[in-house]
């Protein structure tokens, strides 16, 4: 059980790690951005590539893969969401086109083979990689017949300073002050000269951050990085969370990923694996039937 | 090119060949009409694959179990899926926007994770063979049925139904001051969309001679969306050419090899940042729209 | 009367057969062949969850293809092979399947490359009286059954991959020879056609070696994290841990156990018979144990050859996917040999085609190659074991039954 | 009958009794509670307490679409026509509760349910000739894109095809232009006399007191005053209410009680000595027109303000003024025109940029966060400004000013009154350090007192320096202060003069209470 515990925190982390990126974005914009499962995938990607193939240092790799994931941010502002919202699009649209983007994300890194277009940035296709052992330090102690394991612990901590530090901007910071105004009442956000483009390109480019970083830790940790991580492992599972913790808010999106990490690892443990996913999905739809605004979200509001 | 090339020089031979790509073009636009019923009374639902798996493995089974004739067991198999229509949509009814996108992809996840990868008679992970199915042949069945649904929809939303359906989408609180349930009414819709996916989950399975439980998740829910959206959800023809458009688009883009999973990601963006209402969208095929014919009246959804 | 004549006939079939397999470039063919192309096609999982498997099949064919050509073809007949992907969808995969019998008219197809596109695509070909070879399923009912359940043959499906329903009871039984393990827990990815099959498999065979099947662990492929199904199997302390699943999730399954400390043996299907499972399970695969129908460091000529013409052409091994991806070539070029091609009439073409396709018998990577009467490989099982370096070495040989 | 609506009594213990066949009228300023009392009536808004009856059926608790079916349907204030549909369609979903479900048939396309279609088509053009709209023409247009006047009258029209026996009317001629008035004026006066019973709500006297027997007067959630029109105009209370506190003295009787017809302004303004422009000006606005698709909100209005001024930009609602300081800020483009603040283009900055430049605005309805807290609110007011300290000992001193603030100042924003709202948006202005402070409707919907407190801070910011461009329902009070005004009607400037002048013009008091 106590093994289970552990398997259940980490997995928790990840889940609550991304999810805050999705649930930062919804919060902001009022759109779920189908593409952040691809820039999950493409942190862990990237970071792979650049120890592997172009034997860059682990920690710069990890770095440049943030930076990656932040640029893929603007990428989805600039291409995905702007020219709708100038278009004043149906919010439906926006869901349309991040999936497109995720769609050429995914093809690119399943297609990167060695004397292709994308060889550059993967060299593996379809195939699942796992960091060389060594490449980064992993130390693992044998406590009272748990297994502690660097690279899962390590997961923790980091995904709940980062959180609490996202927290904080948000609730003291004027950034923080400004981009609840532009999620609450865009007009009047502009009325005070809040530059409400500035702040939405700055919230995709935090949140894709967080994104790429949950899918560096989740490749390190587990290996078996593949082009299809992000959509297997997380997308669904990330809205599942954000609505567990009621949609738009932070600490609802970090209570909501250690909640379905219990939930699922409960569910194999109690009632045999094979019920595990259906589990948790089961418990996403009642509660959105019983309690749409999840344990933290504000009233629901009625935009797509 | 070559498709295209033989589509316009031989289309006997084109026709021969190509029976499996036209039946699934046939589903597809099926598929999408049921997305469409949906979008048209304004409820953003996902649970399409669901109701297609109910009609596909109520079909199936009843072959294998029972021998019936195939009308009966897709007819039964339809039904079946129209009765969880019911028990799925009265729960979801309030919810709204991507809640209820998010309730519905709870309800698919958990019907093919949790129940049918789990119930021996679906045979489980190991699927069903049909070994009745007629893959060739089935393509009448497809083309005429989808001619009626096209034709029932097109009635439907002419009428009182489409016009209650219209209203709703428009502005919920407008429509009740005219007096429409609108509860009862997108309850008919959500059920209606339901038949139809089971239908078309019946229909496909005819035309494989396996049941493949994977084939009903949230990939395929993403790429119904992506029909109906694209093809423009304001007017019946939409979800027709939103399917033959997106399930031609491989072929079509032969040349692009390898590539075309970016090729197709980048013209789906394109086409919804140009075209935000969808292919067809606003007013039918206004923009093609000859003299005589006569002006489309039925509009895409309101960016509420 | 007409009885004795057809069992002449089929004498005379063989004996042109024989020395055709026997003899030089001219047999008994009265069409010329020079000039010709021989159109071939391969319905590959280049990318989904099968991708791990495509690439190397069509590096195998593409190899194959070229060595034949370059020797001055099929009896002078080039042969052109186009491979196409079904991104691991059986709806996709007939959708090809159909493009190439009837659009390109190919004279006989290989793959798919998983099992539950096989069992949608291959009685389709049947219906089109085309000749097809699976160069990679492994799972159930893939041949000889086409008209489920009552399992007739079907008479253009060939198989030229070692089936799960020989290779993990081989597994099992040499390894219980060796280790006379008493308990064992089975993880199982219950979401794809081919894994569940090896699942089925193992929970059948175990029994028979007094092997106690603790637990059955049901997994999805699609899931973040597999550490809570592995703590559940350690926690039981079996003797064997049984994997039965695609992809790169073995060895993460190997892996993550290793970690929490457990010390037995994994024993697995033609899941674990890839680079790609090996080299990422790294230290921690060492000495997991599978049946393969091919092996690296087999030293017979025609593996020998065909391994360093594939180094050479692509600079790293050839796993077994690949080297059933050449065999498959060579077969279906030996069968066009001896078929005595009209290549004016198709169908006539294919139908000969798969009679001569029953009578091949050749040396192939796999070792001598000749199909059952069901048109399964008949061929040797190789035992093979994780060397820890992403590579693998030899345990049993077990000959062709 | 009440209703506890937000933090203030919207609807409190009103009785209302409308004598079938009667035009009854319900009067009474901005945030009164008219239309909470309607949304009440039509099921929109629960009931707390109280109950409601049409004829013998009671209405508590129904849902709006069974209300709708028993035959009492409304109109809205703000139009809520089904905008991407054509006129004639909304007219069609209008009948939606009298047609019987026909769906079989017409899936059928049976002839019958051509021949019910044809009639129905009909008959919808008929309703939309008898609300005075020329179906041949506009029947095929969507009905986002008709002028605003005609889609007023569209939605009578959909509410008319339900064949109702009560015909609420949510302010049905706001924003509409004497003549236009008028013609719903004659309309409403048409149905009547084809046996409507009709619920009129409108803040314009004039029109009220024309057409209906018997007026009720709601002020702040209460019913103040109810009789025939004559008695209610000359009610003090009544006066009170409209003309706001400590008005009594401008005006003796309610103005538009002997409402003789209705002359255009322009004539009357020609009369009206034209106020002196000033010669260098702050902010100068040129023959700036501005539409919402093709509804002409702003048609070539000019106007300037000069530093240090106090302008009042007054007129009906829809006329446009607010129109006018959201193009201002930036939030909407002109079509033409020309809009200069201190050499910033107003017409292409970015409104972050022109509010760095220190042209701020105080929007209608506040818009403060309500999530946030007041101390936020404030915070986030200095956006633009680097000055660190600054800032702070600022907001501090804004507290002081605005004491009830500075009390409540870790509430979120949200559960402050009406009043303290609008403290908090103006305080929001002032951190934001204006050069032009624009102040659209700071009196909407607050109690007298409240009015007065607001009042005497503008004239105190005014004081201090700031140039301020105030748009105000309260004409009266909003001249009192000002230096110069504009009267803005249908997006046009009719009249500008001295606040003195226009405050003792008669066509003045025409013109905003004709909204």
């Amino acid at each position: 059980m106590g093994q289970q515990i552990l398997n259940a925190i980490f997995i928790g982390s990840i889940y609550a790690l991304f999810a805050v990126g999705y649930t930062l974005v919804f919060g902001v914009l009022d759109i779920l951005n189908l593409a952040h499962s691809a820039v999950f995938m493409l942190g862990a990607a990237v970071t792979y590539t650049l120890v592997v193939n172009h034997g860059q240092s682990f920690w710069l790799a990890c770095v440049l893969a943030i930076v990656a994931a932040a640029f893929m941010g603007l990428v989805i502002e600039y291409i995905c969401l702007r020219p709708l919202r100038r278009r004043r699009a149906p919010p439906i649209a926006a869901l349309i086109s991040t999936i497109g983007l995720a769609l050429i994300i995914v093809a690119a890194i399943e297609q990167g083979r060695p004397g292709t277009l994308f060889a550059w940035l993967w060299v593996d296709g379809a195939n699942p990689v796992t960091m060389p052992p060594g490449t980064f330090p992993n130390p693992t102690w044998h406590v009272a017949g748990l297994t502690l394991e660097g690279s899962k612990l390590a997961v923790v901590p980091v995904s709940i300073a980062l959180m609490l530090v996202l927290g904080y901007v948000m609730r003291f910071t004027q950034v923080g002050r400004g981009l609840r105004a532009v999620a609450e009442n865009p007009r009047a956000a502009r009325l005070m000269g809040i530059d409400v483009d500035r702040l939405i390109s700055l919230t995709l480019v935090i949140s894709s951050a967080l994104g790429g970083l949950a899918g560096i830790l989740f490749g390190v940790a587990l290996g078996g990085i593949s082009p299809y991580i992000g959509r297997d492992s997380v997308e669904v599972r990330g809205l599942a969370v954000i609505v567990l913790g009621g949609m738009g808010s932070i600490p609802g999106a970090v209570l909501g990923g250690y909640l379905l990490g219990f939930i699922e690892v409960l569910a194999v443990v109690l009632l045999g694996s094979n019920v595990r996913a259906g589990v948790a999905f089961a418990a996403l739809f009642l509660m959105l039937v019983l309690r749409p605004q999840g344990l933290f979200g504000a009233q629901l509001r009625e935009r797509i | 090119m070559d498709f295209l090339i033989q589509l316009f020089t031989d289309p006997v031979a084109f026709w021969n060949s190509h029976t499996l790509l036209i039946s699934q073009i046939g589903i597809n636009s099926i598929l999408a009409s049921s997305m469409f019923v949906v979008l048209y009374s304004g409820q953003l639902s996902l649970a399409a694959p669901g109701f297609m798996a109910i009609g596909a493995y109520t079909a199936v089974l009843m072959d294998l179990y029972w021998h019936t004739p195939l009308a009966l067991n897709i007819a039964t198999g339809t039904a079946f899926a129209g009765v969880v229509g019911v028990a799925v949509g009265l729960p979801v009814l309030r919810l709204r926007g991507v809640f209820l996108a998010i309730a519905t992809i709870g309800f698919i996840e958990a019907l093919s994770l949790g129940v049918i990868l789990n119930l021996p008679i679906t045979g489980e992970g190991l699927g069903l063979k049909n070994p009745n199915a007629d893959p060739l042949g089935g393509i009448n069945i497809v083309l005429v049925s989808l001619a009626v649904v096209v034709f029932l929809l097109w009635r439907l939303t002419k009428g009182r139904l489409g016009y209650a359906w219209t209203a709703i989408r428009q502005d919920e609180l407008a429509a009740q001051s005219q007096g429409i349930d609108v509860a009862r009414y997108k309850l008919i819709a959500f059920v209606v969309s339901a038949l139809l996916a089971g239908f078309a989950g019946g229909a496909e399975s005819h035309l494989n001679f396996f049941v493949d439980p994977n084939e009903y998740g949230v990939p395929r829910t993403v790429q119904v969306l992506t029909f109906a959206v694209l093809g423009g959800s304001g007017n019946v023809l939409g979800p027709v050419v939103g399917a033959l458009f997106l399930t031609t688009l491989p072929y079509v883009f032969q040349q692009a090899g390898d590539y075309i999973g970016v090729v197709s990601g980048a013209i789906l963006i394109a086409v919804i940042i140009f075209r935000p209402q969808g292919i067809v969208g606003r007013g039918g095929f206004a923009f093609v729209r000859p003299r005589w014919w006569p002006r489309a009246q039925v509009r895409a959804p309101s960016t509420r | 009367m007409r009885r004795l004549h057809l069992v002449s006939w089929l004498a005379a079939a063989l004996v042109v057969a024989a020395c055709g397999s026997a003899g030089g470039s001219s047999t008994g063919s009265t069409n010329s062949y020079s000039g010709k192309t021989i159109k071939l096609g391969a319905i590959l999982s280049i990318t989904g969850a099968g991708g791990v498997y495509g690439p190397q099949s069509r590096d195998g064919m593409m190899l194959a293809v070229d060595q034949i050509n370059k020797a001055g073809g099929v009896n002078g007949a080039q042969i052109s092979l186009t491979v196409r992907d079904d991104a691991s969808l059986q709806t996709q995969s007939a959708q090809v399947a159909q493009t190439m019998i009837q659009a390109d008219q190919d004279l006989a197809l290989l793959g798919p490359t998983l099992s539950n596109s096989a069992v949608a695509v291959h009685p389709l070909a049947e219906s089109l009286k085309t000749p097809i070879l699976a160069v990679s399923t492994t799972g159930i009912n893939i041949v000889p059954d086409c008209k489920f359940p009552n399992t007739t043959p079907c008479s253009y499906v060939f198989r030229d991959s070692l089936g799960e329903e020989t290779a993990i009871p081989d597994n099992i039984q040499s390894y219980a020879a060796d280790a006379h393990p008493t308990t064992a827990v089975l993880l199982v990815a219950q979401d794809d056609k081919f894994s569940s099959d090896g699942g089925l498999i193992v929970q059948n065979t175990v029994g028979k070696y007094g092997i106690n099947l603790l637990k059955t662990i049901k997994f999805n492929k699609a899931e973040a994290d597999l550490s809570p199904y592995v703590t559940q199997a350690v926690q039981l302390h079996p003797d064997v841990i049984f994997i039965t699943s695609l992809g790169g999730i073995p060895a993460n399954i190997m892996t993550e156990a290793r970690k929490q400390g457990w010390q037995g043996q994994f024993l697995g299907g033609n899941g674990f018979n890839t680079a790609t499972v090996s080299k990422n399970a790294g230290a921690n695969g060492l000495g997991a144990r599978s049946a393969s129908a091919w092996y690296l460091g087999n030293t017979f000529p025609s593996n020998a050859d065909f391994v360093t013409a594939f180094k050479a052409a692509y600079n790293h091994d050839p796993d077994q996917f690949a080297a059933q991806g050449y065999a498959g070539i060579k077969i279906i070029a030996d069968a066009a040999k001896r078929a005595n091609l009209t290549f004016s009439d198709v169908a006539g073409d294919r139908d000969k085609l798969r009679a001569a396709m029953e009578t091949v018998n050749i040396q192939t990577p796999l070792g001598p190659f000749q199909f059952t009467s069901t048109h399964d490989v008949k061929q040797t099982v190789w035992i093979i074991k994780m060397d820890g370096q992403g590579g693998f070495t030899l345990v049993h040989q077990i000959a062709a039954s | 009958m009440r209703r506890h609506f937000g933090g203030v009594h919207a609807v409190d213990g009103v009785t209302l009794e409308v004598e079938k066949g009667s035009i009854q009228g319900l009067i009474g300023p901005n945030g009164a509670g008219k239309t909470t009392l309607v949304n009440v009536i039509t099921g929109y808004v629960p009931f707390q307490s109280g109950h409601a009856w049409l004829e013998s059926d009671e209405l508590t608790g129904l849902p709006a679409h069974r209300i709708a079916g028993l035959g009492i349907s409304r109109t809205f204030q703000n139009i809520r026509l089904f905008k991407d549909l054509t006129a004639l369609e909304n007219v069609l979903i209008g009948m939606h509760t009298r047609r019987r479900d026909d769906t079989l048939a017409q899936i059928a396309t049976l002839p019958m349910f051509r021949r019910d279609q044809r009639s129905r088509l009909d008959d919808a053009r008929g309703l939309m000739e008898t609300v005075g709209l020329a179906a041949s023409d506009i029947a095929g247009r969507a009905a986002g894109t008709l002028p605003y006047g005609d889609q007023r009258r569209l939605e009578i029209a959909r509410a008319l095809a339900l064949r109702p026996r009560l015909l609420i009317l949510d302010e049905p001629a706001a924003g509409m232009n004497p003549s236009e008035k008028q013609g719903i004026r004659e309309l409403i006066e048409r149905l009547n006399e084809d046996g409507l019973t009709i619920l009129l709500i409108d803040h314009d006297m004039r029109l009220v007191m024309g057409v209906c027997k018997r007026v009720a007067v709601l002020d702040f959630g209460r019913k103040i005053a109810e009789g025939t029109p004559a008695e209610v105009s000359i009610d003090a209370g009544v006066i009170k209410a409209y003309l706001g506190s400590g008005s009594e003295r401008v005006v003796t009787s309610a103005p538009g009680a002997s409402a003789a017809g209705d002359t255009e302004l322009a004539g009357e303004g020609s009369a009206a000595r034209p106020a002196v422009e000033p010669q260098k000006a702050i902010l100068e606005i040129e023959d700036l027109t501005v539409s919402y698709g093709p509804v002409n909100a702003v048609r070539g209005a000019s106007l300037r303000v000069a530093t240090g001024e106090v302008v009042a930009l007054i007129g009906a609602n829809g006329a446009g003024k607010s129109t006018i300081l959201n193009t201002l800020s930036g939030l909407i483009r002109p079509d033409s025109g020309t809009a200069v603040f201190d050499r910033l283009d107003l017409t292409r900055a970015k409104p972050s940029t022109i509010v760095r430049h220190g042209l701020i605005q105080v929007p209608e309805g506040r818009e403060i966060l309500a999530r946030q807290t007041v101390l936020e609110n404030l915070e986030l007011a200095t956006w633009g400004r680097r000055d660190g300290s600054a800032k702070r000992t600022q907001i501090e001193a804004v507290m002081k000013r605005f004491p009830i603030l500075g009390e409540r100042r870790a509430l979120r924003a949200g559960t402050l009154s009406g009043g303290e709202q609008q403290m908090l948006a103006i305080a929001r202005g002032l951190l934001a350090r204006p050069r032009l402070l624009l102040l659209d409707e700071p009196s909407l919907g607050l109690a007298p007192q409240m009015v007065d407190e607001v009042f005497k801070a503008i004239q105190e910011i005014h004081d201090e320096g700031t140039t301020i461009l105030l748009v105000e329902q309260n004409a009266l009070r909003a001249l009192e202060i000002a230096d110069r005004a504009y009267v803005l009607e249908t997006g046009q400037i009719r009249l500008s003069g001295t606040g003195e002048d226009l405050l003792h013009n008669p066509a003045v008091r025409r013109a905003y209470l004709g909204g």
